[in-house]
This record gives structure tokens, sequence and C-alpha cells, in this order.
């Protein structure tokens, strides 16, 4: 005999309900220490909220506790993945207010840096991906050839994720003999491996159905939200702050912008991300090509700084190209031996604020394909 | 002696006046024990190896030679893991569920010109019920684990197992047709020893239904590529996402029994079953005794099991998988008309051809 | 189109409601300050300007500058280019308390999280954006957290949920840290 | 509406595309079964850690890894510069004065491994360049507190002190004669 929960008594007709289920802070699914309350019609999300907050470490408080000397290595940690540009946006500011003009060296060498760690960073987008479509071999090669990339940052910066290279002016030291030629190894290493993974993974029909027409960010729902970066470059919308505020020489260097084509699927889905992430993998080879063969003599650092170093009242915004997309940092000194108040505007934020509406509408399976096409950086969200 | 169990009498093991009910069970539990268990060990073993060698890694290699006890190894420590023995109505009721969801096929499993333990003319579709059944333990078994994940993982098991069926049957009837009866041994007999004899490639339309029956046969069992019950990233092992210790070995026991049934059954209809060249047997026979004789068919109808059973693993390590409705969907708008055309095809074959 | 020829046509738009416009920084970019209860209807007059069109909040960020604190709206438009910076600054009653402040999420709806962001770590209330779900008026601290941490008069708890977070004095031997307290 | 033939003959494209792209898949991932892959491809790419057969050993790793730190107390002296600008404030050092005005007996210097954050800040500003990162990576212990490693000479008694300053008193009365 069927006792309805709610009223005790025998229903008057059997109904379905939703399921309303809670998705983390942790879950295989997801790409971060991150909530997701799901209400599912059978395995159609209804409804999803997104609760985050799981990983706030006061970062920016403790940069306000710290001499100005000490807070490069925090920058490592705003974003673990792509560590180098948390330290290049600060580096930027402190430049600006304080008024310094970095070396053509020192600046070729942040960019070479910088596009290493965005390779690395799109290679471990690639794994997830694969990884949340089920195929496992497709994991273990992209992180194969990873570990050539971060083989790299260590053998010139000391350490594979938080490099802690970057300084007011310069970079700590030199290229390492040697370190040129392995660039170019890799590089072709990898341009090899593209067509390797095209063959096993992107033009596979599984793979074409998991994530085609999955989780559609249109280019007028990534202007509504302020969506940055890959994510609406695959939406088709040209923004990228190499091209737009050039910094650190990308002006001398020639590269276009790759856009998502809707090849397979619509504008924007899960696909094109997808694919995106391959072409500026392409894009980057150029790049270090380019920026290694054509490194300019001189000095790496703008005479030793580190002693007594003061910045001067003032404040500063400045915007960089990170893998997630537009990292901006409005710093603000007030002469002090302490940085005032440091605040970054971080890609993922819209991404998170977009997530509950990418969901609605999809099934129970595409949750960690959409979550992984994201490439949600949850470390920089919460900070 | 029951004429279905006629198939014994070659094999003059047992004492004249032994009872069926024993003959069976021994049979049953030699079949389980020596068959099944090693075989489920010994391909866990070799899928985790070729799946290390496709993704670059090294593999086990801790456990015996290259790693070569690592089942054994791995049901030791799942067995050490269990709480307490828990008593109860609901402990029965699992054990009673896994049972059923386990060993219902075992009195099924063709395995040599006399070691069929069921040979009638309609044995062939008994396969269908065990399967069903086996599908129907996997459901309940999620369903009783009281977890959204489990529940999720249970109602796409059965719906994939709906869909899976009627191509699966179809496939299988286009063998019984070429083969005049669906009796084990008429099947096989229908066959030589040598591929070119095979139901395979005895016709084009059997090579298509020989494809379809295999991939029904994942989408009715969930096996690997084709595991929406399963899938890890979403609903974390889905069935098997609250199991641990003794129940999670004998999951996977289940598991891999549902891969080893299908398979050797493919092998059966469609490879050539047990069937040695004329030589070999005459050799046999001549020189040594019956059970020899159904040892090497048994060896031989194992090998082409496990190259069909490696085969459905490459192409699931090499390929993501697909979501439990588009299983579904596949089944039922590309198995289906697919099965159906075979069908037809064998048909017209049979008659345009042979006379 | 300099977004200077802007401040005038917003002075009418919005009488009374510019008080003052600053360079902002080494970058030759200008901050124009707004009165901090008129920041609704700036927003909607910036956002509907046919030229200025200034559809994008690219960045929400708060500081506290001796005792007030200062919202930096950095805005862009996505055609055009143009980058401007609205400055509001407002008082709270004593270094501790919450204040109210109007939210922009209709005109920029990519407002959301960074306002919420800014009432959880600075203590504002922005009326029209309220925390979701969770009743605490929490978005990342956790729930039932005293304070505002990143207000410069911000004292770190020495306990949370009445756990304390250094061990009771008095033990003889050290602990696992190596920590004789 | 699309005739009948069109529909049908775009559904057997679809099957024949998805078998083809699995089958491709498939062909792309069997050389690595049989170790044909061109190059270093072929060969296994992980490791197993404590087997000696490991080729990523503390002497291959690059020049400038940054492994667990190692002071040479005896070129230290005492400055306390990397103290001040450790981020995580694991360093601390104590001094006593040594028995001449120049020398410093550095009685303490911990280094506390478990929130070490190894981002060499230390080592950049270590004047006499005693204190440096090793290549040793292996990091593990049992209990935070045997992460502390400590490179000091060790603390000196009330004895020793008073009789070193004795010993400084000397030697500046004779610098004065």
């Amino acid at each position: 005999m069927i006792i309805d929960r709610r009223t005790g008594s025998r229903p008057e007709h059997l109904r379905t309900d939703l399921t309303s289920w809670v998705v983390g802070p942790y879950h295989g699914a997801l790409p971060g220490p991150m909530r997701v309350h799901l209400k599912l019609d059978g395995e159609v999300v209804v409804a999803g909220v997104v609760e985050t907050g799981f990983l706030h470490r006061g970062l920016e408080k403790a940069l306000e506790l710290h001499p100005w000397r000490s807070t490069i290595p925090y920058m490592d940690h705003l974003d673990p993945e792509s560590a180098v540009f948390g330290e290049l946006v600060l580096c930027l500011a402190v430049e600006e207010i304080v008024g310094i003009v970095v070396p053509p060296r020192a600046q070729r060498i942040r960019v070479i840096l910088a596009e290493l760690t965005r390779l690395s960073c799109h290679l471990g987008f690639i794994a997830r991906v694969a990884r949340a479509v089920g195929s496992d071999t497709m994991l273990h090669y992209v992180l194969r050839d990873r570990e050539k990339v971060l083989d790299l940052l260590e053998l010139q910066t000391g350490s594979r994720a938080s490099l802690n290279f970057l300084r007011f002016g310069g970079v700590v030291a030199d290229v390492t003999e040697g370190f040129m030629e392995r660039v170019h190894e890799t590089v072709d290493m990898l341009r090899v491996r593209l067509k390797e993974y095209n063959d096993l993974f992107t033009f596979n029909r599984a793979f074409v159905k998991r994530t085609a027409n999955v989780g559609i960010i249109s280019s007028e729902f990534a202007k509504h939200l302020g969506i940055s970066g890959p994510n609406a470059r695959a939406a088709g919308l040209p923004y990228d702050v190499r091209k737009s505020y050039p910094y650190c020489g990308y002006d001398q260097l020639d590269f276009h912008i790759p856009l998502g084509k809707g090849e397979g699927g619509t504008q924007g889905d899960a696909l094109d991300r997808f694919l995106l992430r391959l072409r500026e993998i392409a894009l980057g080879i150029d790049l270090l090509k380019q920026a290694v063969e054509s490194l300019p003599r001189g000095p790496f650092w703008k005479e030793s700084l580190m002693d007594n170093f003061e910045v001067p009242a003032g404040e500063a915004y400045v915007r960089v190209e990170s893998p997630r997309g537009m990292l901006g940092c409005h710093l603000v000194s007030d002469g002090g031996k302490n940085p005032s108040r440091v605040q970054f505007r971080v890609p993922t934020l819209p991404l998170l604020q977009a997530v509950p509406d990418l969901l609605v509408g999809g099934r129970l399976e595409d949750l960690p394909v959409i979550l992984a096409s994201l490439d949600l950086g949850i470390a920089e969200a919460d900070r | 002696m029951k004429p279905w169990m006629s198939a014994w009498d070659g094999l003059d093991v047992f004492p004249a006046g032994t009872p069926e009910w024993a003959v069976a069970a021994s049979i049953v539990g030699f079949v389980y024990f020596f068959v099944i268990m090693p075989g489920a060990g010994f391909m866990a073993f070799l899928d985790r190896k070729i799946s290390a060698d496709l993704q670059a890694r090294i593999g086990p290699n801790r456990v015996g030679l290259a790693g070569l006890f690592q089942p054994l190894a791995d049901l030791l420590k799942l067995l050490q893991k269990e709480k307490r023995i828990v008593s109860g109505w609901r402990e029965a009721f699992w054990l009673g569920l896994h049972t059923m969801a386990l060993y219902s096929t075992v009195a099924v499993l063709p395995l040599g010109s006399m070691f069929l333990l069921v040979d009638t003319d309609m044995s062939a579709f008994m396969l269908f019920w065990a399967a069903l059944i086996l599908a129907l333990g996997t459901m309940l078994m999620g369903l009783n684990q009281g977890s959204i994940p489990g529940w999720f993982g249970g109602i796409r098991v059965a719906s994939q197992a709906l869909a899976g069926a009627f191509p699966a049957m179809i496939g299988m009837i286009c063998v019984g047709l070429r083969a005049g009866s669906f009796r084990w041994s008429a099947v096989a007999a229908a066959q030589g020893s040598s591929p070119l004899h095979w139901t395979v490639f005895s016709d084009p339309f059997q090579f298509i239904a020989f494809f379809v029956f295999l991939a029904s046969g994942m989408v009715l069992l969930g096996i690997s590529p084709l595991d929406g019950g399963l899938s890890v990233p979403d609903i974390h092992g889905g069935v098997s996402s609250h199991l641990y210790g003794r129940r999670l070995s004998l999951f996977r026991l289940g598991r891999f029994y549902g891969f080893f049934l299908w398979s050797e059954i493919a092998v059966v209809l469609f490879m050539g079953a047990w069937n040695l060249p004329l030589f070999v047997t005459d050799a046999i026979r001549n020189y040594s005794t019956p059970v020899a004789l159904e040892a090497v068919e048994l060896l031989v109808l194992l090998v082409k099991t496990g190259l069909v059973m490696l085969g459905v693993t490459w192409v699931a390590r090499a390929n993501p998988r697909i979501r439990a409705d588009q299983i579904t969907d596949m089944a039922w708008k590309v198995l289906s008309p697919l099965s159906l055309m075979a069908l037809i095809g064998t048909t017209v074959w049979m008659i345009w051809v042979n006379h | 189109m300099d977004t200077s020829d802007l401040i005038p046509r917003l002075e009418e738009a919005v009488p009374g409601a510019v008080l003052e416009v600053r360079p902002f920084g080494r970058g030759g970019e200008i901050s124009v300050w707004v009165e901090a209860k008129s920041i609704q209807k700036v927003a909607q007059a910036i956002r509907k300007d046919v030229d200025f069109s200034f559809d994008w909040l690219e960045n929400l960020s708060v500081m506290e500058v001796d005792k007030a604190l200062v919202l930096t709206y950095f805005l862009r438009s996505q055609e055009k280019g143009h980058t401007l910076y609205l400055r509001v600054s407002i008082v709270p009653d004593s270094p501790e308390a919450p204040v109210e402040m109007l939210s922009v999420v209709k005109t920029w709806p990519m407002a959301k999280l960074p306002e919420l962001e800014a009432s959880d770590l600075f203590g504002i209330r922005f009326v029209g954006n309220p925390v979701p779900g969770s009743s605490s008026g929490r978005f990342i601290l956790p729930r039932g957290w005293v304070g505002y941490p990143l207000r410069k008069s911000y004292v770190f708890p020495t306990e949370f949920l009445n756990i304390p977070h250094t061990r009771p004095t008095g033990h003889t031997e050290p602990d696992d840290y190596g920590v004789v307290t | 509406m699309e005739s009948v033939f069109t529909s049908v003959l775009k559904y057997l494209r679809e099957v024949y595309l998805g078998v083809k792209s699995i089958l491709t898949s498939c062909f792309t991932a069997l050389p690595y079964l049989f170790n044909r892959r061109s190059g270093d491809l072929h060969k296994e790419v992980t490791e197993q850690y404590p087997d000696p057969v490991s080729s990523r050993t503390a002497d291959d790793l690059p020049s400038r890894s940054r492994g667990l730190l190692f002071n040479d107390i005896d070129r230290c002296t005492g400055c306390k510069a990397c103290e001040e600008i450790c981020p995580t404030k694991c360093i601390t050092v104590e001094n006593e004065l040594g028995t001449e005005a120049s020398k410093v007996w550095v009685a303490v210097f911990d280094i506390d491994m478990s929130r070490c954050m190894f981002c060499g800040l230390c080592v950049e500003v270590c004047i006499p360049q005693s204190l440096v990162h090793t290549k040793e990576y292996e990091g593990a212990a049992y209990y935070p507190r045997d992460l502390v490693i400590s490179f000091g000479r060790g603390r000196i008694t009330p004895e020793q002190r008073t009789k070193w300053a004795a010993i400084r008193q000397a030697k500046e009365a004779e610098e004065t004669l």
C-alpha cells in the first residue's frame, strides 16, 4: 500500500517528482572544489545552482600583509595551473606605478615562459575533457606530452608549476644553455602529436556526439556575461588582450587569433571550445618559435632593484591574456612597505555565473563535459 | 538419463549409477571453479596489461611474474576490507540478487561437444532469458543501494537491457537459419574448423549479423565501451558506486562473467565453436580418453573467446564513451534495422545461393 | 570621441551626479567620481548612450582608503573599445558595521558575483542583489563567520564556531608540530 | 521534406562515418601495443617510483631545480636576511656573540620544511650564499616536527657566554694597547 510521504495518506494519483541532487564539493565530474545543486527531471537537468568558496584562502588579504619583495611567490598560487600569469600581472602593475622600463630581453623571456605555461594549461584542459568524456587513453597521451613542457619550465626556472621567476623590472636569471634547443625539440614534437590527437580523438564520432551542441555559449550570451578568453573566442568574439592591449612586446610577434567556426555543431558549443584549444596550441607553437629565434641581446634585469624596493603612492589596472581569459590586476599602493590593496579581475567568475544556464536542458551525463569544456579555474575564482 | 543430457554419455567420467542431479551439480561446480574463476582472473590481468600498453603505461608488474597474480592480490585485498559480516534480511536479499545476477546463466554455457549442460532445441534462446535475468539482477542491485548514483545506474542498466535484447535475438536467428536448428550441437556441427567454414564468413549478411550480435550484447549487458549504467565521470560507478570489499569483488566477477558469457556465445554461434580439424580429433580419439578431447576443444573455445574479449577491450580503451540515451538510440535506430536487414539478407542468400 | 566628451553629456543626463574627474594612475585614463545614491541612474545613462554604450563591466574593485570604501567600476564598450572608470565612495558608520549600497546588476548582469564577493569580504549590502540560497548572507566565507576580512580594521579571530585555532597553553611535551605552548 | 532515398543515404553515411572514425581511433592506439611508434614514443612514460630503473634520480634534475634547503653554517653570518624575506616565515635564526667581535655564533638556524614553499627567495638574498637548494626532493616524514631541519651550532650555556665575553674583552684590551 503506497503512502504519500508528505501527506501521510494514500495519494489520489501517482505523480513523478524532481530529483534534487547535490554534486560536490568533492566529485569526479567537478574541475575543483565547488558544489552544484541540481534539480533533475529523470536524467534531464531542470535547474542548477553553483556554490563556491571552498578554496578561499584570503590571497588578497595575505598580499596586504607582506612586504613588496615577498609578494611574488604568492602570485603563483592565484591560479596554480597558469602560475606565471599571476606573477606577470603583478609585475606589470608595479612597473606601471613605479615607471620601470623592462629591458627587451627580459620581456622576451617573460613571453616565452607565458606561452609555455599556456601550452601546459591547454594540454591540461584537453586531458580533463578526455577524462570527462571517458577516454583514459587520450588522457595519458596528453599528460605524457604535458610532462615534456613542464620539464622545459623546470629547466629554465627551477620549478614545474610555481615558477617564482619574475621580479619587478625583469626576470631572476638569464636563459640556461641548452634551453633554446630543447624548446625547438619540444615544440616540433608537439606539432606531430597534434596530428595524433586529431586521429585518436577529435574526429571520433563518439567524441563529436558527446560534445556537439552541448553547453552552447552564443556570442550574445558571452557579451551578456562578459566572458573572455578562449571560451569567448569559441563563440566568435575576437577578444585577445595580446592584441587589444599589447604587453611584453607581443606587438613585435605576428600571430592571428583563431575563432570558433561551429564545425560539427552550433558555434560556441563544447566541441568548438575543444577545437579552439587545439588551434591555440598550434598558435602557441608558432609564437614560441618566433620568440625563441628573435631573442634580443641585453640585460635580463633592470639593475638589482630588490634590496630596498619602494613603490611610490599610486594605482594601476593592468590586463593580461591568461589561458582561461582576461586576467586583470588593480594594484593600489600608499607608498608604504606593503601593497595597500591588490584586486584581481578573474576570467573564471563570469563562467561560474554562466554554468547554471548551460546545464539546464542538458542531461546528467553532460554535466562533466560542460564543466570540463569551460576550463574553470576554481583556485582563481575563490582567491 | 534425460534427452537434453545425452551429450554427457561420451564423458564416461561418472560411474553408471549416479543420479542426474549429482552429475549436473558437479558439472556446474566444475565449470564455475575451473573455467569461470581462472578465466576471470587471467582475463582481468590481460585486460589491465593491454590497457596499460595502449596508454603508454607500465601496468601491473608487482605481483608474480610480470604481474600475473595481480587479480589474486586484488581479490585478497578486497576480501579483507569487509567491515563485519552483517546478517539479516538485507544481506540475504543482496546475496540472492547477486546470485541471480551472476549464476543464472552457468547452466546454459556450451563448453565443448561433450560438455553441453543443456542441449535442447531451444537452448540458444535460453541465453536471452539468462542475460535478461543478469540485467535485472544488476538493476535491482543498483536500486537496492538507496543512493542517487545507484538509482541512476540501475535505471540506465534497465533501459539498455530492453534496447539491446531485440537486435541480439534477430542476430542469433540468422545463425539458427543457417544451421537449421538452435541446438548447440547442431550449430557447432554446421560450422567447420577452418575459418572459411565459419558462419561469419559464410555470407556477407552473417558478417553483419555477427557485429550486430556483439554490439547489442555490449548494450544488453552494459559491457565496457557502452556501459552507461556504470559510467565513472558523472555517477562515479553507478550500480557499483557504493560497493566495497566482498561485494565489490563479487560484482566485478559478475561484470566479467557477463562479458565472458556473451563473447563465448558469439564464438559458438559465429566463429566455429569448438571444432577441431578432423585429423586432430581422430588422433586424440585413438590415443587418449574423451576427456582429453573435451579439454582440447575447451581450450580452443576459450582462446577464441579471449581474442574476442580483447578485441572489445581494445575498442573500449581507444574510444570515448557515449551517453546512455545515445546508446539506446543506437540500439533502436542502428542495430535493430541492421539486424533485420541481415535476417532478410540471410534468407534470400540461402534460397538463392543454395539452389 | 574621447571618453572626456562623455562627461558633459553625463552631467545633463543625471544632474549633480558627477562630483569630480581625476586622472587614473599613469596610463592617461580618467576616473569619474559619482554620487553613491545616483549610481543606478548613471549606469542606465552610460549604457543607453549611443556613442559610448559601455555594456561590459570588466571589473568591480573595492578598496578601503582611510575609513571610506571606494568602489571602482571598470567599464568597457565591446564594439568601440572605449574604457571608463567610475568611482563611488561610501563611509560605513563604524569600521566593523555593514553598509548599504545600490546594486547595478540590472544594467550590467556580470556584476552579480563581484558584488556578492564584495558583500562578503567588505560588508557592503547591495540592495537588489541578495545572496542566493544561504540565509546567513555569506557567499564565499563559511556560514557563521564574523567580521569582514578585507577591511583594514579586521582582527584575525582566534577561534571559529568555538573551536580554538591555537592549542590551549600549559602543555609540556611538544605537539606534532614541535610547538610547546 | 527530403526524399526517403536521401534520408536513408544520410543514415548509412552516418553509420559508415561512425564506424570508420571508431576504427581510426583504434588503429591510432594500436602501434603502442607493439611498441612500433617512432622515436621515444614507444616506451612507457610512467615509472615505478621506488624501482632503481626510474630515470629521474636526483642527479639528472636540471641545475636550477629547487629541492630541500641546505645551509653551510660555517659561511653563514647570521644576518637574518633570509628570515625577513621568507613569505611563510618558516626560518628561525638565533645568534650569540662569538669569541671575537667579528665572529657570530649562530646558535639556532631552523627551517620548517613542512611550511616552506620552495620559492627560493631566501637563497636569492643570502649574501654569503651559504643557503642553497639541494636536489633532494624526498621530504616525507612521519611527524611534521621531523620536517624541521636545523643547521644551528647549538645553544650555548650561560657559563660559556660569560667565558666568551671575558675573552672578547681581553682581545679588545690587547688591540687598544
